[in-house]
Order: C-alpha cells, then structure tokens, then sequence
C-alpha cells in the first residue's frame, strides 16, 4: 500500500509539502495534517502543483486541523480526502511504512 | 506626553495553533495595550490566517483563541493591518476574515472597522513608520 | 498492529505533542497497541512536572501520564536531549549534583537504544515534530 | 546607545540565544549599554538551571547568567510563558503548590509588561527566534 | 538610515528572505544572520531575486555563520557586505529601527 | 537472523547549526549503529548543507561536528545518499562536500566513498525501499 506522508507545515511558509509531493511514488498517500492543511484549498499558489499530483497520489487532509483553522470545505481541492484521526490511524496502518516531512 | 509614546508594530506572518506565536503575539498585544502607546498589528504572510472566521478547534483540543481579536478594540487597539497579496497567495479574501470593530468615542461611538487591508508596498510603508518592531 | 511514537517538540509551542496524543488515543481505541512513546529534541519537556498552563487550557503533560497509566505505555524521554534541555529525573538530578529534579509521573529518562528498539520492535513508527 | 533584547527561542535546539548572546558581548564591548533581555516564548527554557550540556559544548545558561553578573544585564524570564513551560522561580512553584524550582542565578520571572517597557525605554530592538 | 532588517533561515526552506526583501524600502539594509546565509552564494534558485534588489537595499552577511556553515567566499553575491558581530552593532545601532524576519 | 534486520532510514533535510536537529540526528545515527541494522542516511532540501567541507564554527561559540560524518564508515554506516536536485538548487557540487569514505573488509580494506549523488528520482525509490523512516 505504499507510503503514507505526512506534511504539517504550510505550503507558504515551507517547502515541505511541494518536496514531499515530489518524493511521493505513486500509490502514496500524502496527508496533510496541523499547518499542512493549508495546501488542501483551491486558488492558492501550490493548488496547480497538488492538482497535477492529485490521482497518482492519494491526498488527505485531517479534518479536525482543518476545522480548526477555519477553512472553506467547499473550497477544498478536487479529489481531497478528508479523514478523522481514526482515519489517520487507519491509513497509518494500511501503508507499508510513514514518512514525515518535518 | 506625547514625546513618551512610541509606535509599536506587531508583526504577525506565521498561522495559528501549529505553533503558538500567535496565540503568544495576542497576549503581549493585550498587556501592551496598558502602556498607551500607538499600537499597530501587522498580517502578512501565514499571519493571515490567523483571522479567518469560523475557526472550530474543539477536535484538536486546543483553545480556540480567535474570538480574542474582537475584543481587541476594548483596549484600544484599531489598527489591523492586513496584506491584500498575502490573501491573495492564500486563495482568501476578506469575506474569509472575521469582522473585527472598534467603537470611536470622537463619532458618537460609531462602529468602525478595525482590520485594514493594504497592499504590499502599503505594508511596507506601515513597517518603515514605526518606532519598534515586535515579530512573531 | 504495534505502533512506535516520536516527538520531537515541545508542548504548547507545537502542535506536535497534541496531534501525537489525539492519534494515540484513536490507535488506543481501535485496538492497536503503543508499547512506547520516545521523546526527543524539544520533545523531552513534554515530560516536566512543573508546567502550570492556563486553567482552560489543556494539560498535556498530564495527557500523556493518564494514558500511559490506562494503556500501559511506557514513555521514555531521551536522556541526551534531556541533559541539554535541564529534564532530569532524582537519578540523574543526585549523580550530576543538581538540588532539583522536574520529571512527571509515568515518564522515564533511557537512551537513544530506546529509539532504535522501538522502530525493530514496532510495525510502523509516527513521527510528530517541527 | 541602549538596546533591549528578545529571545524567542530554547537554547541549544535554536541558534536564536547563541547569536543573542554574542550580539549582546559585542554591543556591551563597543560601550553600549543592554539594560534588559526579555526571554519569552520557548526563549525562557535558557533560564533553567539544571540543563547539562555535554562538557565539550557551552553552557548557554550560564554565558549569560555570567555575563548578567558582569554588567548589570537585567535576565527576565516571560511568567505566562514560563508557566505553561514549567519554569519556575521559588516563589512560583510555593504559590502553585510544586515541589521543585528551577530556574538559574541571575534571571527573575515578571510579567509581560517588562518587554513593553524595554521597547520603549531602549534605543533599539534586537528580537533573535526561529 | 532605515530600517535593519535581520534574516536567520534558509530561503530554501521557508520564504522569510523573500518576503523581507519585498517589503524592505530602498536605503534599507538586509542583513542574512544563522540559516540566512545560505541566501548570500551565487547559483542558487534565489540569487536572482537578490540580486535584482542589491544596490537599493544593502545586502549584508554575518560572517562568522557564512564561515559556520563552510560556504565559499569567492562565490558570495557581488555587493554583499561581510561584518562580524561588532558590526551587526554598528548596523543596528546607526538604523533607525531593526525588523526580524523570524 | 536476516528476519530482524531493518532497512532505516535516517532523512536529514536540515541546514546544520541554525537548529540542531543536524547534530541530534548523527547522534542517533551513531547510536544506532550498534544495532546492526541496514542504516541509510538521506540528504536532500537543506539537509545537503550538513556535509559541506571547510565548516569552521570557532567564532559562532558552537561545536562543529561535521567531521563526526567521517567516523561513520568505522561505525559501518556507508551509504550516504545525496540528492543532486537539492545541490543543484542551492549552487553546490559534489565538489562542495567533505570526501567521506568507508573501508570495504571483504575488498582488502580498500577505501570505498560512502557519499553517493543520486537523482531526486532515483531519492523517492530509496525512500520506498525502507522499513522504518526516521525524519529529522
């Protein structure tokens, strides 16, 4: 089941997430969890980037961080999965190792 | 008097609850506002985010501390200062920003809008009128 | 399935600590096992027993001890980043000729052995840090 | 000329307290005075006096507890951030029922208004932090 | 004289560097401290940027951190000052004001 | 007995001194090497500026503990990989980094380089073919 990435930083701030994404093998899954969570929008500088990714790569972002900061759901990227920590735990369990992109 | 006050800028560029900058910048704002001196916030950059209304922290367990902005005009602070491009980088506008106001006791106690969104080169206008700089 | 733990920052400066605690639990409850919790850098103060956060914030140091003592979790805090940082234990605090000792309850000071072990003896390992 | 400074940052894991502290020898040997440090956010881990920092490393916290002592450099220690930190003077850790201080000779724990008012009774600034 | 802008990361890893030099006013002096001064050598992905805006804006490094970190002289930027920590004092000092890019 | 052994990875994508997450990393590098697993290290991003040689840190007041990375080779941790892309951004060349090297006891001792440049490609296939990844 590949890899599962984690990246909890933002995209803006860091190039955590856009190095992550380049590293990814496809099958990967990359979530997006505290910060990262800010990659998970449309309309920003980095939504081309994750877009083109996007399929080849399974995104996800967890929920409750994305909650938190006050983010548009409706404005969430195409093809973004959004997971509870349960989720989180799941996928963690169903990759074959985790990486995270401190 | 007014030789003892000086201009005071926060300068806020990262977002909340990943770390606690934020959270630690509002608290210095708070007990700065008892020294009476001309206190502006600055947003740029991640601080942007630190503003977005609807902020729902219950499920990471962290205190949600963006309603703490709106009670900022309670001690005199008016001045929020925030990048258009910052906003723009970010996918925002100011429809994702909480409304934040002050009450202007010279105008029969109007209420005003606190945040100001300038463009950058008006920040950096901001930046190069102040007395201190305090960066978070 | 057995999962390993690392935090590598602090609490209430990071996230990391809280998002580290929240997957626990989930992992807790769904029935899989966290033998060990290693804390390293900055991640060793999460085991100081001297933190007095705000009353309507929450305690993350007392996380950590409520769930080890429910789940059997054994928390080691590095014993390398612990020195520079000032987290000693009475052992430690007696044979460097410190007068205090700040470690909680359900913490342990070990070394990085305790690291490599857990990633052998685990089925995947979470890293939550800067 | 006076200059205030802030550190923001723990010591050893940021290099924010080494550049403070060799800023802050510098401006002290070209004649300038530093009436004050603020230590605030994860900066008030530089006061714990029971860091043990491996004997080939410096001793951050007593670089500057030394150099305090030497001109009259006022050490204060962030309350609110120190709290949620677990760094504690004696009269904290009385008045919050711990049973254990910390912090090292030299620095004092005050409240947030000493920032403010080294902001305005100095000429310049310095904040060093990540 | 300005403002002294301080900048301590790599503009590899996060965008303080660039976010400064877009906001520091002509006559202003950038001086790239810790991480920063990976900012300061030739051929890199930010070279240009900096470049661009040397001459309005000083552009300095400390050097004991450029040393630090085994960078090579000979490849710094044209018109990058090189100070060592009494002379980040002098800079400080003769501003009007000093801006951290944390 | 090959059951027990894991692939570790140690991913370094950190600028040294700045933070010390460079120098906590090696320190578990060498401590793990007594527990004869398949160790690999990776430098990619910033991570790349650790091995860079002429580092002198005497005026800085920090230890310089990039000649560590040359005893790794007697602690048996020899492949060293680094990332081409992330020299290239940064304007480095293979010939910016210390030569660091390993004695190959199953080629009469001869002195092997531990240090191998790889693509950014070539990284993400090495990352994939681990057990366990530890980030620093």
């Amino acid at each position: 089941m590949g890899t599962l990435h984690t990246v909890n930083k933002s995209p803006f701030a860091t190039g955590a997430l856009l190095s992550c994404i380049a590293h990814a093998k496809d099958g990967d899954t990359v979530l997006m969890i505290e910060d990262g969570v800010y990659g998970a929008s449309t309309g920003t500088t980095v939504s081309d980037a994750l877009a083109a990714r996007s399929g080849a790569i399974s995104l996800c972002v967890l929920g409750p961080d994305f909650a938190a900061r006050g983010l548009d759901t409706a404005r969430m990227l195409d093809g973004i999965t959004s997971v509870d920590y349960s989720g989180f735990v799941e996928l963690a369990a169903k990759s074959d190792r985790t990486q995270a992109w401190l | 008097m007014s030789e003892n006050i000086k201009k005071f800028l926060y300068v806020n560029r990262k977002a909340p609850y990943g770390t606690i900058y934020a959270l630690e910048s509002l608290e210095v704002v708070l007990i700065g506002a008892a020294f009476d001196q001309d206190v502006s916030l600055a947003f740029l950059d991640d601080g942007v985010f630190q503003l977005t209304k609807g902020q729902d922290t219950k499920e990471i367990g962290i205190k949600n501390f963006s309603p703490t902005f709106r009670a900022l005009g309670d001690y005199e602070v008016t001045k929020l200062f925030v990048e258009q491009e910052s906003l723009d980088e970010r996918g925002l506008t100011a429809d994702d920003l909480q409304e934040i106001v002050w009450e202007d006791e010279d105008d029969d106690y109007a209420e005003k809008p606190s945040i100001r969104i300038i463009s950058r080169a008006e920040m950096a206008d901001v930046m190069a009128d102040q007395d201190v700089v305090l960066s978070f | 399935m057995k999962f390993g733990i690392v935090i590598s920052e602090g609490p209430y400066t990071h996230q990391a600590s809280d998002t580290a605690y929240n997957f626990a639990k989930s992992a807790l409850e769904a029935g899989h096992e966290i033998p060990r919790v290693f804390f390293y850098h900055d991640g060793v103060n999460v085991g100081t027993r001297l933190s007095i956060p705000p009353q309507d914030e929450r305690n993350i140091q007392q996380q950590w001890t409520a769930l080890a003592k429910d789940h059997d979790v054994d928390l080691v805090i590095c014993i390398a980043a612990a020195q520079r940082r000032g987290l000693l234990d009475e052992n430690e605090a007696t044979r460097q000729g410190k007068d205090a000792n700040n470690i909680a309850e359900g913490f342990r000071i070990s070394g990085l052995g305790q690291l490599i072990e857990m990633g052998i003896q685990t089925d995947r390992l979470m890293t939550f840090g800067d």
